[in-house]
């Protein structure tokens, strides 16, 4: 292979065996502020006095994440959009400077590295983005742009570096002689190559893919996905991926990470995560996909809701407020059933879905006619009260203040009472699939 | 199923006039929609599977233009053209003027579902205002009452609190829910047909779970027909209970969903199921189609696919494959544009194999072990 | 509930559309070729700055100044045209002579003399010196002034930012005119003059260019290659020079040509109300001015050097209007 | 709701601006060579005597620091300081002069909006075709035309040659008729009328080429909206698409440069009454500029600045009314 150059001798990489872990994140967040500037955070608010308002309001789009990568893996990161999985790739190569936390890169802490350092160690670290459009600078020649990470590290001399750069072209599939190309003259699939050339030209150990493949059409994905892993074999790389396909990401990682609203809710190697879900989030992403055979059972979308803010992220188990498995609190005695049934009425009631109707129908609707016995029952029936057109006022102001009191009420008796609520799950489960560790954040498996 | 179908599309042409020259964005489609069925569309970006559908409401912008075909809904004739006495081509009479059209067929007869939740509604009006303007228009419904209807069509598609969410603006709804404002549109004109254009493609995972699984139920209860466009092979089993595929403005292959995935006639429609990852199993290695979709102003001769086709022999280059039926499932055709089936008869068997050149531009080298 | 997460400020543009626009000079130059307006607009650029080239060239090589081909009739029969300033002796020359298709107009004064004798088609001639002169040099003053206060408020962020957005906002807030002619007048001590002009206009400028270049670097920083740069490791001075500032410069020159046009009118007003280019300069704006007075008696004086101004700024106007067009991929699809 | 609290919250921002303008016309003011008296008297014969008493009278022999605060304490209570030259309150002289300018920007701008919108609708309603060229081209003109040499040519025609309207002055309809003998209140209006019209077309025609060149593009990318493409597909007649759909979201961008363009327009107002000859402030401030009037230059910068920063207010405000994706300036 004739671009194991100079430097692949020096390649450190090498001091950790295939399998061991090449990166680990411990305790990794990143919170934004709302907005930046002189008076940030200095808010105007007539209905108090003075009338301004210092508090700073954070999106906490990671965390607490943990995790390793180990040498020659590809870990797959996937979640829907908003969860913080580009954040945490961003973060991790210090691209956003983590608010908190460790990420230590063979045995240096990339998190504390300073300026020229962090910058001497980025030969070593890649990233490659999603958009084929904003990536490359559409002023740069293809060889430019891939020798601009060489030239950065001082890595050969002006030929070696051009010759480096139209190898690379080949290897990614691509023709050398485009070198003088600029990159409007090629195609989605073929930017993502040339965006893989530049990031493997300074003989990188870890590379950060964002979403490599969503913005191109399922056939050229498929090149890219293939030119990818051919890619990984021959230079000892080491991905992490992030991506929203759970077909792209079942397809090309080992070991799968689920994140919602910052944080990895379920861990474990690829098959055992596909095939035996742990997380009640990921069963439902599983359910959603629709899977290209119609033999196949349906997908169904099975959560409710929307996911919260990340300014105020719900307490606990982050994913409690839309969980259909939301484990009933304690203190009360409670038969699955009439459990199922409070916390769909508590769900109705909280996003308002159901037309008003009389007590009677309330209880018929969602209790099929007998409520909880005991304690709930008289929190249910307190909340119907409240809500059933038969006692409330005609008012419609009236009405709203009513439908906020039942709501707060089966909240906070319920909802807020419940395990998921007050502790923040972390539980380490024996796996079906291979011998890896498979880490699910929920109270089910307490 | 009654015999006559709903909707008609019978050799639908709709070209582009740019300066770099004619764009053949739909180049002769014929399909049939019948009464409560949901038929796909399908195909990658390119392949002109949403000028297709905006041909149908013969809503296609400038410096588009449908040039030649027949569209019939009902009987009654959305497009069609005629040869006048010196040969030149002109609209026929009962072709519905653009009035018609507007007050009698848009919106209370064929409904549209647009794909960006995020910038197809106005951003300076309600969402309940202009649900309520579209059911005052298609429904015969005063003031109050369509209002009542709007709020009603919100609670229908999911939308909770809808007296209070019919007062607020875009920008406060998810994606997720103005997609499902959108349905509620579409829904609440009580149309017969609806084309949707890409509906879920801007969703995240289970939002569209979420949707389709609406869009199912809703579509039991008002046994409405579906045009659905889409490039998601995965939505297109889901839902769909025909299936057209369209490669560079040419449908390619048509048949019942469950015949196109497992007796696919067509080489572009098998290559393009090799070629994806799936959700429900580990893949070994992926096979990719070669080469990038050409561009519509200047299709390759022959099947248009041949360049980018395992499966090409010389015959290819020359024969342009009409749509013929090659098979039958359900009392419905299974149709394919390829010449290697024997109805064709242009000497397919005979022809030699064509030795493509390895496009170096888009070919991995590993692509090369694919291809029976 | 996605509320208050997607609320949009004023006029805020989809991003991946700008992306379309920075395709490369190349791109461009074919665009600009095609369009019909940009080319008009060059083509009356061109023939201004040809006329302006023609009357620079007078003071070094006299060889190619109309005085050189004095054999040629027209040019013999004017007989200041060499020194458009000068005032002819008594006697030398009419004044306030009509133009040449007038009945009482001649050959020789082609847009007749003003009221001191000198041949008035000289005097607009060597206007469009002065004028486009004055244009670019003012609008480069404010283009580079407005590039170092943007680049660094863009750049920097934070509170260097919002302090000099802050003092930006403050010079914006005067109107253009009435800040030049403060400027002017007070900086020169009384005595303005078109020097103090060029001055005042360009730092008039300055807010408008600094927030066009802020607003360009913002956007340009945002655009996925400058991370791609960062994560390689380049230095941010590298990345300054060879992504931030060839990337987010091209639309601002676009601006700064249409600019130019908006310059030679504020010029022309500061000179008609006798704070620019002071007699016997041969300014446009100066010789409206001069005669102002003549309204009544003579009337070809207001019109010629008003419509040299109208076409020397449609050029402009026409030349940016297509820059504009060819970089907008909303409009030009 | 929202929008009372959001007034008051660009009010209070402005203030910073409104000091920055005092400082930087202070600046300005000082920036002269020499010293301001010499400035003043320029022109004069006088000793150093009169100098030092005036320098004393206007407190110039103070450092700048203290000037500049006292000047800053006479503006909270309306004091402008004391023009040199015509002796009299500085607030005085521009609140005599401050009405007929108003007058004419105002009635500048109800010229340019009234014309400027429906021209830019119905061309890019036509886009391409004969109308749309025709008035692209007269907008050009409008843009690349100074205002001054418009109003020298209206003069010359309708003045001059046709004899039909007045070529100077204005006539106050603040006024009574008796003062200028007109026999009664609808005299009185034609009057006034005639005597606005060509400088209110003179001023007017830049902001109409400009406003219907800007809604000519917005109405054009308004009309490629997706919203449009919904509106028709629902069967929307193409009228209420123009005029509801497009053109409220069309219009917000307008509103935006109304309000920037009236730093062009009081900018144009100097020129504008030097040429028609009308008692405004910004004849005003070519007088003070002639004779040097230093107090009376910076009271009349500070006015114009003022007017100017409270009108991008006002558009600020309307802009948010329309616009419900404003969020008025607070944390949510």
């Amino acid at each position: 292979m004739t671009v194991s150059s100079p430097l692949g001798s020096e390649m450190s990489g090498e001091d950790i065996a295939y399998g061991d872990s090449l990166v680990e994140v411990d305790g990794l967040k990143k919170y934004f502020n709302q907005d930046s500037g002189l008076l940030s955070g200095v808010s105007f608010d007539p209905n108090q006095f003075p009338p301004i308002d210092v508090g700073q309001q954070r999106v906490k789009a990671v965390d607490d994440v943990s995790f390793e990568i180990r040498r020659g893996e590809t870990l797959g990161l996937v979640g829907e959009s908003g969860c913080g999985k580009s954040t945490l790739g961003r973060t991790i190569l210090r691209l956003l400077e983590p608010t908190d936390g460790t990420i230590n890169f063979k045995g240096d802490d990339l998190a504390t590295l300073s300026g020229e350092e962090l910058r001497q160690k980025r030969s070593e670290i890649q990233m490659i983005f999603q958009d084929p459009q904003s990536s490359l600078d559409p002023r740069m020649r293809v060889g430019q742009i891939i020798e601009e990470p060489m030239r950065a590290h001082d890595m050969l001399d002006d030929e070696g570096r051009e010759e480096r750069a139209k190898e690379l072209l080949e290897k990614v599939g691509l023709d050398p002689h485009h070198y003088n190309r600029h990159p409007h003259a090629f195609s989605g699939g073929q930017r993502q190559r040339v965006n893989l050339a530049r990031a493997l030209s300074v003989n990188p150990d870890f590379i950060v893919c964002d979403e490599p493949v969503s913005a191109l059409d399922v056939s050229i994905q498929a090149q890219v996905l293939n030119t990818m892993e051919k890619l990984q074999e021959e230079f000892g790389l080491t991905y992490l991926f992030i991506a929203h396909d759970l077909s792209v990401i079942r397809h090309i990682s080992d070991r799968v990470a689920v994140m919602y609203l910052g944080n990895i809710v379920e861990l474990a190697d690829k098959e055992e995560l596909f095939e035996n879900p742990q997380h009640p989030y990921t069963e439902a992403l599983l359910e959603s996909i629709p899977v290209p055979d119609p033999r196949k059972g349906e997908a169904r979308g099975v959560l409710e809701g929307e996911v919260p803010s990340p300014i105020n992220p719900p307490s606990g188990c982050r994913f409690r407020t839309r969980c259909p498995r939301l484990i009933a609190p304690d203190e009360y005695e409670w038969t699955d059933e009439k459990w199922d049934q409070t916390r769909a009425f508590m769900r109705a009631v909280k996003r308002r879905t159901f037309e008003p109707m009389t007590d009677e129908e309330l209880r018929v609707e969602f209790f099929g006619g007998t409520l909880p016995q005991g304690e709930p029952g008289e929190i249910v029936e307190e909340a119907i009260d409240l809500i059933a057109t038969d006692h409330a006022s005609d008012e419609l102001e009236q009405t709203q203040d009513e439908w906020d009191e039942a709501r707060e009420l089966l909240l906070d008796s319920f909802a807020r009472q419940s395990i998921c609520a007050t502790e923040e799950p972390a539980y380490e489960i024996e796996p079906e699939y291979g011998t890896d560790a498979h880490f699910a954040a929920c109270h089910l498996h307490r | 199923m009654s015999s006559e179908p709903l909707l008609r599309v019978e050799n639908l042409k709709t070209q582009f006039f740019t300066d770099a020259g004619t764009v053949r964005a739909v180049d002769g489609i014929s399909f049939e929609v019948h009464e409560g069925e949901i038929v796909g569309l399908v195909g990658e970006s390119g392949a002109g599977k949403s000028v297709a559908s905006m041909s149908l409401l013969r809503l296609v912008e400038s410096p588009g233009e449908i040039v030649g075909g027949e569209i019939t809904y009902r009987g009654e004739t959305l497009f069609g053209l005629e040869e006048g006495p010196d040969g030149e081509l002109r609209e026929r009479d009962d072709m519905l003027s653009n009035e018609e059209m507007r007050t009698r067929i848009r919106g209370n007869e064929i409904a549209v579902i647009f794909q960006d939740p995020m910038e197809t509604l106005n951003p300076v009006f309600t969402v309940g205002g202009q649900l309520r303007e579209f059911i005052e228009l298609n429904r015969d419904l005063s003031g109050k009452e369509a209002r009542k209807e709007a709020i009603e069509m919100l609670r229908e598609v999911g939308i909770p609190d809808p007296e209070e969410r019919y007062e607020e603006y875009p920008h406060q709804f998810s994606g997720g829910m103005r997609q499902r404002v959108l349905i509620a549109m579409a829904l609440a004109c009580e149309p017969n047909l609806i084309i949707a254009d890409e509906p879920t493609t801007a969703l995240d995972v289970t939002v569209e779970g979420q949707i389709i699984d609406l869009v199912d139920e809703l579509q039991e209860k008002y046994d409405t027909s579906f045009v659905w466009v889409t490039h998601d092979m995965g939505v297109v089993a889901e839902i769909c209970d025909r299936v057209n595929v369209m490669y560079l403005g040419e449908i390619i292959e048509q048949a019942p969903v469950d015949e196109l995935f497992h007796d696919t006639k067509h080489p572009y429609t098998e290559a393009l199921l090799n070629s994806m990852p799936r959700p429900d199993r580990t893949v070994g290695e992926l096979e990719p189609i070669e080469g990038v979709m050409p561009e519509a102003i200047s299709p390759p001769s022959g099947c248009r696919f041949h360049p980018r086709c395992p499966d090409a022999r010389e015959v290819c280059q020359r024969v342009h494959p009409e749509n013929k039926e090659v098979a039958r499932a359900d009392g419905y055709p299974h149709n394919a544009a390829c010449v290697k089936h024997d109805v064709f008869d242009v000497g397919y068997d005979e022809s030699v194999p064509l030795d493509k050149e390895p496009q170096m531009t888009a070919s991995t080298p590993s692509a090369g072990d694919d291809g029976e | 509930m996605a509320v208050g997460e997607s609320q949009v400020g004023s006029g805020s543009e989809p991003a991946e559309k700008e992306v379309e626009a920075r395709t490369g000079w190349r791109n461009t130059l074919k665009k600009i070729k095609r369009d019909t307006t940009a080319r008009w607009g060059l083509y009356v650029i061109g023939f201004v700055l040809a006329v302006t080239a023609f009357t620079l060239v007078d003071s070094n090589l006299s060889r190619f100044t109309f005085g050189a081909i004095s054999d040629f009739a027209l040019a013999e029969a004017l007989p200041v045209l060499e020194h458009p300033e000068r005032l002819p002796a008594p006697g030398e020359a009419e004044t306030n002579q009509p133009p040449m298709f007038h009945a009482d107009g001649s050959l020789s004064n082609p847009l007749g003399t003003d009221p001191n004798g000198r041949d008035y088609f000289t005097r607009i001639v060597y206007g469009a010196q002065v004028s486009v002169s004055v244009g670019i040099a003012a609008t480069f003053l404010g283009l580079v002034g407005g590039t170092a206060v943007g680049a660094i408020a863009g750049y920097y962020g934070g509170w260097i930012d919002d302090m000099l957005m802050r003092a930006i906002e403050t010079v914006y807030a005067i109107p253009p005119l009435i800040l030049i002619i403060v400027f002017t007048v007070f900086v020169s001590g009384g005595s303005p003059d078109v020097r103090f002009a060029i001055i005042g206009v360009g730092i008039a400028f300055i807010p408008v260019f600094a927030r066009i270049i802020r607003s360009e670097v913002l956007s340009v920083r945002e655009m996925d290659y400058i991370e791609a740069a960062r994560a390689a490791g380049v230095k941010d001075r590298n990345i300054i020079l060879r992504h931030i500032i060839p990337n987010s410069f091209a639309p601002v020159l676009v601006y700064a040509t249409l600019q130019i046009g908006v310059t030679i009118l504020i010029v022309a007003g500061l000179s008609f109300l006798g704070f620019g280019a002071q007699p016997p300069t041969p300014d446009w704006g100066e010789m409206l001015n001069t005669s102002h007075g003549y309204m009544h008696s003579n009337v070809w004086l207001s019109i010629w050097p008003g419509l040299a101004i109208m076409i020397t700024i449609m050029g402009f106007n026409l030349f940016g209007d297509g820059l504009q067009d060819a970089l907008d991929p909303r409009i030009n699809d | 709701m929202g929008l009372l609290r959001y007034t008051t919250y660009r009010f209070i921002q402005a203030i910073p601006v409104l000091i920055g303008i005092s400082i930087l016309t202070f600046i300005l003011a000082n920036l002269t060579p020499g010293d301001p008296v010499r400035l003043m008297t320029q022109g004069q014969e006088v000793t150093p005597e009169q100098i030092e008493r005036i320098e004393a009278q206007y407190g110039l022999d103070r450092p700048l620091h203290e000037r500049y605060l006292d000047y800053m304490a006479g503006l909270v209570q309306g004091d402008m300081g004391h023009s040199f030259h015509r002796n009299r309150p500085v607030t005085d002289l521009i609140a005599s002069r401050i009405g007929p300018t108003l007058l004419l920007v105002l009635s500048a701008y109800a010229f340019a909006l009234v014309t400027s919108i429906p021209l830019g609708i119905i061309a890019a309603k036509r886009r391409n075709d004969p109308f749309d060229h025709v008035s692209r081209i007269v907008a050009l003109f409008g843009v690349s035309t100074p205002s001054f040499w418009i109003g020298i040519m209206l003069i010359l025609i309708f003045a001059v040659q046709l004899g039909w309207l007045p070529s100077a002055g204005l006539v106050y309809p603040w006024w009574s008729p008796e003062t200028y003998g007109h026999s009664g209140y609808f005299e009185h209006l034609i009057e006034t009328m005639r005597y606005l019209l060509l400088p209110m077309i003179a001023l007017g025609t830049l902001q109409m080429a400009t406003l219907m060149r800007v809604e000519r593009t917005q109405m054009i990318e308004s009309l490629q909206g997706e919203y449009v493409k919904l509106a028709r597909a629902y069967g929307v007649p193409e009228r209420t698409i123009l005029r509801k759909h497009a053109f409220q979201v069309a219009q917000l961008p307008i509103i935006t440069i109304v309000g920037l363009n009236l730093s062009t327009a009081l900018g144009g107002a100097v020129l504008i009454e030097f040429v028609f000859n009308i008692n405004g402030l910004g004849r005003l401030f070519y007088e003070a500029i002639i004779q040097l009037d230093y107090q009376l230059i910076m009271g009349i910068t500070m006015i114009i600045a003022t007017m100017f920063v409270i009108g991008v207010i006002i558009t600020d405000i309307a802009y948010a009314y329309i616009d419900p994706r404003v969020t008025y300036g607070e944390s949510e």
